[in-house]
């Protein structure tokens, strides 16, 4: 059976290594933060200018001064830090957080990724997914393997407008974990109950050994 | 030199024109200078170009100015928040640059620091890159070539923000991540207005804790901030 | 993920290795790394490139290195306080890159921040310019081109820096005009490493005055500092 | 007879106005601070990370962590703030500062300035000169108007390296005050008791009317 939601998020928690700084997602990326392993520290960045991430408050407590980059109230940690957006992507663009797990639209073979828009569809622009992806160390992309038409989202070619060109390191979906290598994508590990052919057959891309 | 003013509209006296730049600070309806959008507003200044990450909401932000139609085109890196901002895009009324967010603060800061232009990865690849200079640098793994892309300084005619306290000379300090844009907004502009809860008495900032030296600022008001929250998310006492 | 580490020779430890480029923190004697620079003397470690605004005196600071001819090239703005340095430099044994002030300060900000290249008006005409990619900008009166050179990012191995306080996830901060280049330094090495003065309690820094986040911050070590005066300039109190 | 050191300091603190923000250079132009008028407010800035720099300190109070960038000792201001160096420069770069008043070893009439270096001499470096003179809004040269050998240092063009291509406005010096305008210098001034005859003989630049 596929993992669901928080299965992908928990799969996802395991790629975070001890002392990692990372950003996550809106989305499922959002449930990675519920299943970090224990002894694993890790400090989240918001990119609109903060790492040590903490949850949602209180009920009464909540701080219109202090949000994450979905707008959401939230909290800080002891080791909390604030700054200001230019600093914010300066650290983003710089590779000094480790990993980023971000959702997607679609991911090609090669590792593009498209994540922001659709053409023809309302288009709200791509707030900071750009500079992620093209700025931190590694890039894990969790989403369902295909849409609500049963269409692969994971391609040969990406149809839709790029976020970033060959970014993307791993995929994540319901089916299993991928990696994007030469000449294709990489089974690393397959969703209990999912066979190598369930995952290829919902797969467009060229899969390697 | 005087810098406080008493209100917004006498902050903006003699600043506003039509077809003018602004530089905005703010990140959704956080650390929005909601008081001196609320002048521009009541001066009617017209065809104005924003560099601003957001757009607001529609009674809210620069949404008040997209209501009133004196906003000709926004830099930003996410809107449509904001109902009235997707009619005057699709109908053409409104232009929109979108810009990736690091871009859009970094663009203000180089133009701030005199940078008129700068490389960065971001958006090497995709519709960003369309019409950009491009060049290459040895940043990879053993000093292989990667691709860049050239992006410009941001120089406005007026930076609008908003900060928690500033004393007299205009040193400021931002609160938690109301600091946002408004930093790099300030330095980009002309001539910088700055709202803020509070004065403070020249001295009583720490020199080493200061966000904004006051050399960034022009002028300064107090006032009333509603400081609305976009989206108000909770968790539950775990009851005993 | 355990940041402090209980001297300079242990935080160094792994990172060191000929041939080297290291970007120091410090102005004059000011904020200089020194215990970290004694650890490299005592390590050995040869043909260092350093990034930094000076070169020391004889005996402090990266002077010390240059007495055990431990550096191949200084990439600084202002240096020979020192005579070492002079005859070394004289005799052709060190290379010397001069840098504008803050076109070195930038480049390290820039490499920190994965900007590979920006353009500057600074040393344009002058022999900075020469063999330098240049282009122009409509920044003038009116829009008139202006002429600018691109200078590149900073990317070092190995950065060290001097703090004032750390807590215990590296976040730091700086005292007075210490702070000076030690955060654009801290930002561009691979690792970092930082010596202060004092180690606190994580949750013991306000989190809105933190001028370096931990994120920068790899090593740290607390130690005795000698921080010495340069150039020490006194007025005489008047008597009454 | 011409201004000396002092006289040519007072001269060039007539051009601070109220609520300016100012960096002064080594040597003569730091007496300009003593002679700053009556009701106007500047601010000094110190290129390695200060804005609001006071005077030196009492004996037994220096602070090894507040120095100037001359390396000397000073003390802080009420409006003081302090910053690092990159965004020391951003400020200065970016056009903040509104005046620097510097020495020079030549200026030409074409407002180009060397002050840093002469060859086949020892060369300490610009430090901050040419990021100073490149990017604050106004440039005023205040020096000797000859050299020991009595030769002009106000010239046709300078023979030194340069610290900056065309970045002067005004020139102070012993015999007067000079502007740079289209086609060479224009007398703004004669120090008491100077004949333009004899600022005329001492300039080696063209002097338009």
């Amino acid at each position: 059976m596929p993992w669901d939601r928080n299965q992908m998020a928990a799969r996802a928690a395991q790629e975070l290594q001890d002392g990692w700084y990372v950003n996550l997602g809106i989305g499922i990326p959002t449930l990675v933060s519920n299943y970090i392993p224990e002894g694993v520290e890790v400090t989240l960045q918001s990119e609109n200018g903060m790492l040590g991430m903490g949850p949602f408050p209180f009920e009464g407590e909540e701080d219109p001064d202090l949000i994450n980059a979905g707008k959401q109230t939230i909290t800080e940690l002891p080791q909390t830090a604030y700054f200001d957006s230019a600093q914010s992507f300066a650290m983003i663009r710089g590779g000094k957080i480790a990993m980023a797990i971000l959702g997607a639209m679609e991911v090609a073979e090669n590792g593009d990724l498209a994540n922001w828009m659709i053409p023809g569809k309302l288009v709200k622009g791509m707030g900071g997914a750009m500079d992620l992806v093209a700025g931190v160390g590694r890039v894990v992309v969790v989403m369902d393997h295909t849409n609500k038409h049963g269409d692969s989202k994971v391609l040969k070619a990406c149809t839709l407008p790029l976020t970033g060109k060959g970014v993307v390191d791993r995929i994540i979906t319901g089916l299993g974990v991928l990696d994007v290598v030469e000449g294709g994508l990489k089974i690393v590990e397959l969703a209990d109950g999912v066979t190598e052919e369930e995952l290829r057959a919902a797969t467009e891309a060229t899969i390697v050994d | 030199m005087k810098k406080v003013y008493s209100n917004a509209a006498e902050a903006l006296d003699g600043l506003l024109h039509d077809g003018m730049f602004i530089a905005a600070g703010g990140f959704g309806l956080c650390g929005i200078p909601e008081l001196l959008l609320d002048a521009i507003k009541d001066a009617g200044t017209k065809d104005l170009t924003f560099a601003s990450n957001n757009a607001g909401v529609d009674d809210f932000g620069i949404g008040i100015l997209l209501q009133t139609k004196q906003v000709k085109k926004m830099i930003s890196s996410y809107v449509g928040e904001n109902a009235e901002f997707m009619r005057q895009y699709l109908s053409g009324e409104l232009e929109l640059e979108f810009n990736p967010q690091g871009t859009l603060a970094e663009r203000m800061r180089a133009g701030g620091a005199g940078i008129p232009g700068f490389f960065t990865k971001t958006g090497v690849g995709t519709v960003i890159a369309e019409g950009k200079f491009e060049k290459q640098f040895p940043t990879g793994p053993d000093g292989a070539m990667e691709d860049y892309i050239m992006e410009e300084g941001i120089f406005a005619d007026l930076a609008i923000v908003k900060a928690w306290k500033a004393d007299e000379t205009g040193n400021l300090v931002f609160r938690k991540t109301a600091r946002n844009f408004n930093v790099p907004a300030a330095t980009c502009g002309k001539v910088c207005v700055v709202e803020v809860e509070e004065i403070v008495p020249t001295g009583s900032l720490d020199p080493d804790s200061i966000h904004l030296p006051g050399i960034y600022v022009h002028r300064i008001i107090k006032g009333e901030h509603e400081k609305r929250i976009e989206q108000r998310t909770v968790r539950q006492k775990e009851t005993a």
